[in-house]
Formats: structure tokens, C-alpha cells, sequence
């Protein structure tokens, strides 16, 4: 990052603004791109990885190996689909919420720190900048439900507000007692806190901040709304929820940025609990430090898909009963139990 | 107090449990087949499309009257010694593959072959004349009767009409 | 119980609704007064005696050219012409309609049949579905396929059929209808490829052969 | 048709209305395609936000007036038809009509044909569960438990149509018999190691996977309770009526064909996760039904008696003297019913069909009421209809 900003300032002659503006609109590419591509590979990988979960072996054809092409094809194809916008539908605001959605997801990708000093938006706040940003999905969410005009989409815009809203409390809330460990909201901060094998990452660092974060992950689970938390989508009894009346293009912005959403959650968790770019045992090291978060990240993504693909979806009102009555207080008790823990043993900086 | 720790315990346990099961199939080989390359091999009793042997029939009528779906339509002219057979047609669009009609051919014309996977582009396709269309009528009378049981387990399944039962 | 004790009990509670009780080997049954009969099935629900706590079926029959003798000569129902359009319907059907009811008690594990019978311009009979709720539904198939109303049923609608449909498939003398709401009803022509011209047969050996 | 919720009364739901608000029921239609009706029911709902007031299953999108066909076949041919009813286990709606037909008809079935006639029935009645299994647990969107559900049911067909020649509508029996004989393969020895399997690796998989899972459990207990006098009363029967708490099966106390000389135990639902007749003890019924199937098979075929496996010549059209007859048999749904009028002739003259999903599905009208959107889903899955059964 510096090197670039050097590069642009002073090689190119553009001065300091010019370089940020330059270097931004670079990352924003790069981001939009990596992203899209993980669209890509994830859409392939659920499909693989649910196959082969249920003794199948999921798309075979396309592309020579493992139908690794299906998903390009997939995209294709959705590409060249009807775009129908229901006649009594709100035209703005259909048009706008699949772009809201990913926006939503796009930009809190500016604050992942992918290896040291590679972070597209390196800032103070950067946990507290994603966890807001990304609660901007849920307003694209209840607005397509409700353009639709469509009664199942406003029973899945409705729950989805109603869990997403929810669950952004646990999910910060369990972010906090790392926080608390590295005394810094900044992502870059919070990941070299994490130094130094694996019984340095928070996860194994004291029992409340393993709880953490199991709680982290069950709340990410229902903050991208996959199964077993699906309460947007649940195809067997709202169709699919609020996206019903979307088609082609539109509707691919939708399922771009549940894949985006669910890396996304995937890499805070990474650098939150386990490590961020820091080989797990000091020989794993010679890999690059984008290359050791990436796959941690799939990891993370292939554990959510595991979940997905084994257990029931839970009812509405259970969703937002383990939200209130167990999440919540269970994140309470492992902050106060992290900070006394943390006094205890003097970590306390 | 105690059940909603309970609660959680058994729902986490029984989570990582089916997890368990579910891993286990990532090992295992997956059970179904890539279909056109690899395909079931049919039993020999399996019903497929109706074929009808017309060096075998006699256009005796007894298949398309006891078909509960009249789907086979036979055309004769004449009668008795000269009577001549004009069409013999299945549709497959309304074919039920019950097999109610080979079983009670006295001559053994026809049979239910081995093929099951078959697409065309018109439904109009499906109606299958099985007249030679070189051959205009087809005397009914020329041959002599076979008699048999109702119903004859296929020897060799390639004879018997199509060849998709295995490959 | 007996089949016979059962039917003497009804006889008992309903009188001369009772019309007569049919020592069939197979299926013994009884004949009730079509007025009656929701009285007779209360009874036999609520006498602890009896018990019947569960309707098996309700049918509703059309019998109309019954063949009375066994012969298997019934008139036979109406069915396609060969140009695929619905034989001509000027028959008039005179015979009755019935309805069957068919009885089990779970506690005391009997069975027993009753059977109304009247004239085709009264097809009411008395709902029984406040006696077994499960006779409302059977009670609109009857309505639905036979055409028999049912006095006092709460919700005598068609059940599967459309609601705007013309005549009860199940009678002797129904006729197909050649359209509904505009869409076409009538069959194909059963004695020529209905679909001109004649398909060429496809290519390739994939396929039943040529004869 | 819009309910208003101000026509009087006080309100709606547990909240109050505000005074001088238009507020109405939203009026949803599930169905006839959405993915959790099972086929083309159409229920129509009324409800306040999540919950349900009023339920009303709209039919008849499957309807082939079955009924009238039979009118025009002959006997034989209407096997054919039956297979339609409930296409997920034609061989029990089979053998529920062969049965009807031999009643009235006076037929003689050998011992063979009627342990093949079992076999098979059974064999078709674990498919048929399998995929309520399989079905109740995408409802709640377990998915994989589909899967596996199918791989086995998949298993099954193979063996139905090794003795058949039909992968999912068999046509199998006939008044008077079974159409083949054992296949000239080991079969026997297959469906036994399938039986086996079964028991021993796939049910307790299910169990870990789907039955005791705590979500599921969740999910289904205390949901959508059919108590005792309500199956009664509307005519439950099958997996539904048990489920109930009724030790009552149409093979033990009601015996047809030649179930009364095998042993096997009738599950009950007994309210373990909940209240009795809740949709986790009608689906743990026809878990454990499963089970008891395949005793039956086991048994069935290991005393598979030698000799003729058809009474009557098949070429010849069956003839049924005058008479009525109310036949009633345990398919895998509940108690399929085949009310045959017979006039002596080669059809019969009537030929009622007493639909056990039908019975089973009205229920739902009351239990319905008060349920969430969610929890209907779970019902109806639990209930496990047929639409090809309930249309015919």
C-alpha cells in the first residue's frame, strides 16, 4: 500500500489526493473483482460440497474437471435471462435494493486486512466500519421485499429484517472481547495482536473467547441468512422469500452477495479468532500471508456449508429466542468473562 | 435453569452428530451415475417402449382392446383369408408401459424392450408406425400361430427391440 | 355385534325409517329411509352399545340401468365416438341415486353398511358430517361427482371439480362437456394418428425398429 | 374474498386493534405449486402475520376421475389405474384393490402369491416412508436427509422392478395373484441384505441425522397435535391415527391377505418430545414402521411357500358376481378403502374409492387454525399426503 501510494505520488507526479483517489478506485476494482470471483468459486464449491455431503456428485459436465466451469456457465446464462419487473411492482425501489445488497457487502470489504499493510481501507474503526456497513444489507433486503408486491417476499423481507437486526448483537458482541484483548478496533491491529502460532489466536487464548467464538459463528451463520438460519429465503414454505420476483441480472446481484456476505463473514472470523494471515504452526510460514487468510477463509466458508448442508432450518420465532434468550446473554457473559480472565492473568495493557 | 442448559448441550451435541454422519459421505463414493456414460443395467423384466415384431403379428386386435389407454391403433382391410394389414401404430405419448398387451399377444409380436430414454423434438414423433413405408399392407394371415405362455423371459435382452439396456 | 342385532337396535330406535336389512353374504346391509338417516347415525355413534366412532367411506352411487339380475348386462356408461368427441347423451336416465355409508367402531371392532336409496329429482339426503366431521368432505365428492345434495351440510361446494363445471361425472347418463370456460375438453380421434402428418421415424438404432 | 377483522369483534390476534383501521386477514395462497404442498395442493390461508386463522385445502388439480375410468375398464385393467393413487407406494393401492376385487369376486389366492404380494407391499410401504421421511425433513429444510432418502427408496425401486418390470408403477398384482414369480436372480437374498442394511446402518444414520436432532425436534414437537378424538372423528388413519396414540392397524385388527400369520408390533405415537399426536410422534411412527416393515419382509420371504403363484388364468377377463363390497386395506398413507358395486360383468358398476389422504388432509382444516405459517409446513408434511391418492 505504501509502496503504491509512493508509486503514485511520486512517480506519477500526482500529489497526495490524486494518489489516494487512484489508489482507492484500484482497490474498489480489485475488490469488486476478487469478490465477483468469489461469487464464482463459492456458487461451484456449495454445489460440490453439498454433493458430495449427500453421496452425489454434483455438476460434472462443464469444464473438464469437476464441472469446474458451471458456475461461469451459471453466470452466463443468468446473464441472458428475461428481466421481468412485476407490473404492480415499485419500480425504484426494485430496481435499487439488489444494488443496496451489494453494496452492502462490497464495502465492508474495504477493511480486510488480506496480508500486512494490504487493507483497502486501513482504519481505526475497521471492525466497528464492517459490522456498519454491512448492516446496509438488510435495508435492500426489506426494500425488495417490499417493491416485489408479492406476499411471500414480504414475509421473507419481514424475517429477514426481523433476524438480521437481531443477530447483529451477538455478532458484535462476541467481536468485543477480542477488542478487548487488542485494545484496537483496527482489523490490522487485531490480526498482528494474534502473532506467533496457533495458541496465540484468540480462539485458544481462554474458554470464553472459544465461546465467543462459537457465538460469533452461529450469529454470522444467521447474518448471511444460510441455513440452518435461512429465515429470508426458506424455500419450503415462503417459495424464496424475498427474492421470488427477481430474475436474471438482478437476481444474480442477490446471490453475488450472499456468497460475498459469507466470505466476508468468513475472513472477520479468521482475523478476529483465528489468526488473520499468521501460519497456524511456524513451518507453514514460507506462504504468502494473502494466500494463509484466503484459505483459512475457505475453511470457515467450507465449515458454514457443512452446517447448511446437515441441519434443519429453525422456525422464526426459536430463530429470534436463541437470538434474545441465549446468544445474548451468552456474549455477555464471555465479555465480562474475557476482561476478568484478562485481568487475572495481566494481559491488560 | 437446568433444561435450558440442557437445551443447549443437546442441541450443539446433536448438531456436531449429524455433522458426524455427513462428513462421512465426503469419503464415500457418491452412488449415482454420470447417465450417458454410465448407465443401470435393466433388469430383464424391465418395461420399456413397446416394440411389435411385424414378421411376428397378426393383427389379431386383442393388444389395442386391451390396452387401457388406447394408444395402439391397427388398421386392416378385407377379411378373413385376404385380410391385410394396413397400420400398425403405437403412441407413445399415451403408452402407461403397463404390459398388459404383450402378455396376452398369442404370437409373441409384441414385446416391451429395454429402452427407456428417448427424446424428440415433436411430440408428433412418438407415434411410431411400424409398417414398412415401402410396404403398403402386410397379409395378416401368413403365418402360423405360436403358441406360448403370456408371458416369456427374454432370452437375450439385445434382441429385444431397442439396444439401450446397457452400454 | 351381529350384523343382524345391530340392524334389530336401529329398527328399535328409528322405527319404520328402517326399511330393511339385506342378509348379503359378503356384506350385510341395511336400508334406511332417506329422511332418517342422519337420526340413524347419531344413534349408532352415541349408543354404547353400538359405538360406531368411525365413518370408513360414504359413497355416493348412480343407479341408474343397474343390471338387476347379475348378468353384467348394466348400461354401459358413455364413452368416445371414434372421431374422439364424446358419445351423444340423448339417453335420460331414470334410475336412482343412493348413498352408502360404511360404519366401524374402534372400541367394539364391528362393521356395518347402510345404504339410502331415492328417486333421481330428490337427491337430498341429510348431512351426517355433524355426526363425523370426516363425512363433509366425502359428503362434497358425492355432491361433486354424483350429484347428491346433502340437507344441511355446511359447505356443499364442489370439491374437485372446478365450481362453474356442467354435470357430475359419476352419473350414468353424464356427458362430457365439449369445453370448459373456453378450453377445449373433447379427446383425440382414437382411430387415426391425430397428429398429420405421419412422423418420420427418427434416425439411429435407439429406437424400437422398423418392422 | 377478504375477512375484515373489525366486523365486531374485538380483533384478530393477541394484539388490539386500532380504532377507526381497515385491517384485514392477508390472504396467502400456498400452492398449487410451491415446494412445501407435496404435488398440487392449493391450501388457502388467512393469516396475521405469521399466523394462521383459517386454512382451506383447495383440490382437484390432479383429478383423472379415476372413478369413471374403472367404470369403463374391466377389473384387470383398472390395476393399472391404481397404481396412480398413491405413486409413491402403488404396490399397497395394488393389493388393496386385488384384495376388494377377490373379496367380492370369491377368488382363491395361493400362499405364494400372497408372501410376494407382502414382500413387495411392504417393501413399497418403506419407500413410501421413506420419502415422508425424506420430504418432512426438507419441509424443515434439512435437505440431505433427502438425499439419503432417496438413495435408499432408490434402492428399493431396483428391487421392485427386478420382480416387476416397473420402476415406480408396477402393476404387479392381478386378481388372483401376482403377475411374475420370483426373477430368475437371487432376489430373495438381495432384498434381505437390503432389510438388513436398512435396519441396521440407514435407520440409526436417520435417527442421528434428522430424528434426534434438537432443531428438528424443535421444529415438530408440540406442533400441529391431532388428539385422539379428532382422528376419530375425522377419519385419520394410517401413520396419522397412530400417531394419535391408537394401537390400531388395519394388518393386525382388521386382517386381510395373510398379515394375521406374521408378527410384527404396531408403533404409537406416545408423545416422547411432546404431547401425544404432534408431528414428531407421527413421523417417529413411520420411522419405527420402517422397522416393523421389515420384519414383515424378512418374514414374508423366508417362509415363502412353494407352489402356483396364480389362481386364475390370466388371459382370462376376471368375473365378479352381483354384489357390493366395502374393502378396506392398510396402505402406506392409512387405510385406502375400495367400495366395488358389482353387477356380474366384466367391470364393475361402481367402483368408490375411500382416499386415506383425503381424510387425513381434513383434519388439517382444524388443526390447522392458530398454527404458524411455518408449522403449517411442517404439518401438512406430516400428515404425508398423496395428491394422485386424494384427486384420483
Amino acid at each position: 500500500m505504501e509502496a503504491m501510494y509512493a508509486f503514485f505520488m511520486d512517480k506519477a507526479g500526482m500529489g497526495q489526493a490524486g494518489a489516494h483517489v487512484t489508489v482507492a478506485a484500484i482497490m474498489a476494482t480489485l475488490m469488486f473483482i476478487v469478490m465477483a470471483l468469489c461469487a464464482l468459486v463459492f456458487t461451484w464449491m456449495e454445489r460440490k460440497v453439498a454433493a458430495f455431503l449427500q453421496s452425489r456428485w454434483g455438476p460434472m459436465r462443464t469444464g473438464r474437471w469437476q464441472g469446474w466451469a458451471q458456475a461461469v456457465a451459471d453466470m452466463l446464462k443468468i446473464l441472458g435471462k428475461e428481466d421481468i419487473i412485476p407490473a404492480e411492482a415499485d419500480k425504484a425501489l426494485f430496481i435499487f435494493a439488489p444494488l443496496l445488497v451489494l453494496l452492502g457487502s462490497l464495502l465492508a470489504w474495504a477493511a480486510i486486512p488480506w496480508a500486512p499493510g494490504f487493507v483497502a481501507a486501513d482504519l481505526d474503526l475497521g471492525l466497528f466500519y464492517i459490522f456498519a456497513v454491512s448492516s446496509m444489507v438488510i435495508i435492500g433486503i426489506l426494500m425488495a421485499g417490499w417493491a416485489s408486491n408479492n406476499k411471500w417476499a414480504l414475509y421473507g423481507a419481514a424475517r429477514g429484517a426481523a433476524q438480521m437486526v437481531s443477530y447483529e448483537i451477538p455478532l458484535a458482541l462476541a467481536a468485543i472481547p477480542v477488542v478487548m484483548y487488542t485494545g484496537s478496533l483496527n482489523t490490522q491491529d487485531i490480526v498482528i495482536a494474534q502473532q506467533g502460532g496457533i495458541w496465540n489466536w484468540f480462539i485458544f487464548r481462554n474458554p470464553f473467547l472459544f465461546v465467543s467464538f462459537f457465538l460469533y459463528f452461529v450469529a454470522s451463520i444467521a447474518e448471511t441468512n444460510r441455513g440452518p438460519f435461512d429465515m429470508p429465503e426458506t424455500e419450503s414454505e415462503l417459495v424464496a422469500g424475498y427474492h421470488t420476483e427477481y430474475t436474471g441480472m438482478r437476481f444474480a446481484f442477490f446471490f453475488l452477495s450472499e456468497y460475498a456476505n459469507l466470505f466476508l463473514v468468513s475472513m472477520i472470523a479468521v482475523l478476529l479468532f483465528l489468526g488473520g494471515w499468521w501460519a497456524p504452526i511456524p513451518g507453514l510460514d514460507f506462504l504468502p500471508a494473502a494466500l494463509t487468510f484466503v484459505i483459512k477463509g475457505v475453511l470457515m466458508v467450507f465449515l458454514n456449508m457443512w452446517v447448511r448442508w446437515t441441519l434443519p432450518r429453525v422456525r422464526v420465532d426459536q430463530l429470534m429466542h436463541l437470538c434474545w434468550k441465549v446468544m445474548i446473554p451468552a456474549a455477555l457473559i464471555c465479555t465480562v468473562g474475557a476482561g476478568l480472565w484478562m485481568m487475572a492473568s495481566g494481559a491488560a495493557g | 435453569m437446568v433444561q435450558y442448559f440442557a437445551d443447549m448441550v443437546q442441541a450443539v451435541g446433536s448438531a456436531l452428530q449429524g455433522m458426524g454422519i455427513t462428513i462421512k459421505h465426503i469419503w464415500t463414493r457418491p452412488v449415482t451415475l454420470q447417465f450417458p456414460e454410465e448407465r443401470q443395467v435393466m433388469p430383464e423384466r424391465f418395461r420399456g417402449f413397446v416394440h411389435n415384431d411385424m414378421a411376428k403379428c397378426d393383427a389379431c386386435n386383442i393388444c389395442a382392446k386391451l390396452c387401457p389407454v388406447d394408444c395402439i391403433y391397427i388398421v386392416t382391410e378385407g377379411k378373413g383369408k385376404d385380410r391385410l394389414m394396413t397400420r400398425y401404430a403405437i403412441d407413445y405419448n399415451k403408452c402407461i408401459w403397463c404390459s398388459l398387451c404383450t402378455e396376452n399377444c398369442h404370437t409373441g409380436s409384441i414385446t416391451m424392450s429395454h429402452d427407456y430414454d428417448h427424446s424428440v423434438y415433436d411430440r408428433r414423433s412418438l407415434v411410431y408406425e411400424f409398417m414398412d413405408p415401402n410396404v403398403a399392407k402386410i397379409p395378416c394371415h401368413r403365418q402360423t400361430r405360436i403358441e406360448q405362455g403370456w408371458w416369456v423371459e427374454p432370452k437375450d435382452d439385445k434382441d429385444e427391440g431397442g439396444k439401450g439396456d446397457d452400454a | 355385534m351381529d350384523h343382524k342385532a345391530i340392524f334389530d337396535l336401529l329398527a328399535e330406535r328409528i322405527g319404520a325409517g328402517a326399511i330393511a336389512f339385506h342378509e348379503d353374504p359378503i356384506e350385510p346391509w341395511a336400508e334406511i329411509a332417506v329422511g332418517r338417516i342422519a337420526e340413524a347415525c347419531l344413534f349408532l355413534r352415541d349408543d354404547p352399545r353400538l359405538a360406531f366412532d368411525q365413518l370408513m367411506c360414504l359413497s355416493g352411487l348412480d343407479w341408474d340401468g343397474y343390471d338387476e339380475n347379475g348378468k353384467g348386462k348394466s348400461v354401459a356408461i358413455l364413452g368416445y365416438q371414434d372421431d374422439g368427441t364424446p358419445e351423444p347423451g340423448d339417453r335420460t336416465a331414470t334410475g336412482d341415486l343412493g348413498v352408502a355409508y360404511h360404519l366401524y367402531s374402534h372400541s367394539l371392532r364391528h362393521k356395518f353398511t347402510l345404504r339410502v336409496r331415492m328417486p333421481r329429482d330428490r337427491n337430498v339426503v341429510p348431512t351426517v358430517s355433524g355426526v363425523w366431521p370426516t363425512a363433509s368432505w366425502h359428503e362434497r365428492e358425492a355432491w361433486d361427482l354424483v350429484g347428491i345434495r346433502f340437507g344441511g351440510h355446511p359447505d356443499l361446494r364442489r370439491m374437485l371439480l372446478e365450481e362453474d363445471w356442467v354435470g357430475h361425472p359419476l352419473r350414468k347418463d353424464y356427458v362430457m362437456p365439449g369445453s370448459w370456460s373456453g378450453v377445449p375438453l373433447q379427446g383425440q380421434p382414437f382411430s387415426e394418428n391425430p397428429f398429420a402428418p405421419a412422423a418420420p421415424a427418427p434416425a439411429g438404432g435407439d429406437t424400437p425398429a422398423e418392422g | 374474498m377478504a375477512i375484515e377483522a373489525t366486523n365486531g369483534k374485538k380483533g384478530w390476534g393477541d394484539q388490539d386493534q386500532v380504532p377507526g383501521i381497515k385491517s384485514e386477514l392477508l390472504e396467502l395462497n400456498m400452492g398449487p405449486q410451491h415446494p412445501a404442498t407435496h404435488g398440487v395442493l392449493r391450501l388457502l390461508l388467512h393469516t396475521d402475520g405469521e399466523i394462521v386463522y383459517k386454512v382451506t385445502p383447495v383440490l382437484g388439480y390432479l383429478h383423472r376421475c379415476a372413478e369413471k375410468i374403472a367404470e369403463g375398464v374391466d377389473y384387470k385393467q383398472w390395476v393399472v389405474y391404481t397404481d396412480r393413487f398413491d405413486y409413491l407406494a402403488p404396490m399397497t393401492c395394488n393389493h388393496t384393490y386385488v384384495t376388494a376385487v377377490e373379496k367380492l369376486g370369491g377368488i382363491e389366492v395361493p400362499a405364494r402369491a400372497e408372501h410376494l404380494r407382502i414382500a413387495t407391499a411392504e417393501l413399497s410401504r418403506v419407500a413410501s416412508h421413506l420419502i415422508a421421511l425424506a420430504t418432512f425433513g426438507l419441509d424443515m429444510g434439512a435437505w440431505t436427509p433427502l438425499l439419503y432418502c432417496f438413495r435408499e427408496r432408490e434402492e428399493i425401486l431396483n428391487l421392485l422392478e427386478r420382480i416387476s418390470g416397473g420402476r415406480m408403477l408396477y402393476n404387479y398384482m392381478v386378481p388372483g395373484g401376482v403377475r411374475y414369480d420370483l426373477p430368475r436372480d437371487n432376489w430373495v437374498a438381495d432384498v434381505l441384505e437390503f432389510v438388513t442394511m436398512m435396519e441396521k446402518k440407514k435407520l440409526p444414520d436417520y435417527n442421528t441425522l434428522l430424528t434426534y436432532n434438537k432443531i428438528f425436534i424443535e421444529r415438530t414437537s408440540d406442533v400441529g397435535i391431532i388428539t385422539r378424538e379428532d382422528a376419530f372423528a375425522y377419519g385419520c388413519t394410517g401413520p396419522v391415527l397412530r400417531g394419535s396414540g391408537v394401537k390400531w392397524d388395519c394388518r393386525r385388527d382388521d386382517p386381510y391377505s395373510l398379515y394375521h400369520k406374521f408378527d410384527f408390533e404396531i408403533p404409537v405415537g406416545m408423545g416422547e418430545m411432546g404431547t401425544v399426536g404432534d408431528c414428531w410422534d407421527r413421523y417417529i411412527v413411520r420411522v419405527r414402521e420402517i422397522e416393523q416393515s421389515c420384519r414383515l419382509i424378512r418374514q414374508a420371504l423366508e417362509q415363502l411357500p412353494e407352489g402356483p403363484y396364480q389362481s386364475i388364468e390370466l388371459k382370462k377377463p376376471v368375473r365378479v358376481p352381483a354384489g357390493a363390497a366395502f374393502t378396506r386395506t392398510e396402505t402406506a398413507k392409512g387405510e385406502l378403502g375400495h367400495y366395488i358395486v358389482a353387477d356380474g360383468g366384466q367391470k364393475p358398476f361402481r367402483n368408490k374409492v375411500r382416499s386415506c389422504s383425503m381424510c387425513n388432509l381434513q383434519v388439517l382444516e382444524k388443526i390447522g387454525v392458530g398454527l404458524m405459517v411455518s408449522d403449517l409446513v411442517a404439518t401438512v408434511g406430516s400428515l404425508d399426503i398423496v395428491l394422485g391418492e386424494i384427486d384420483r
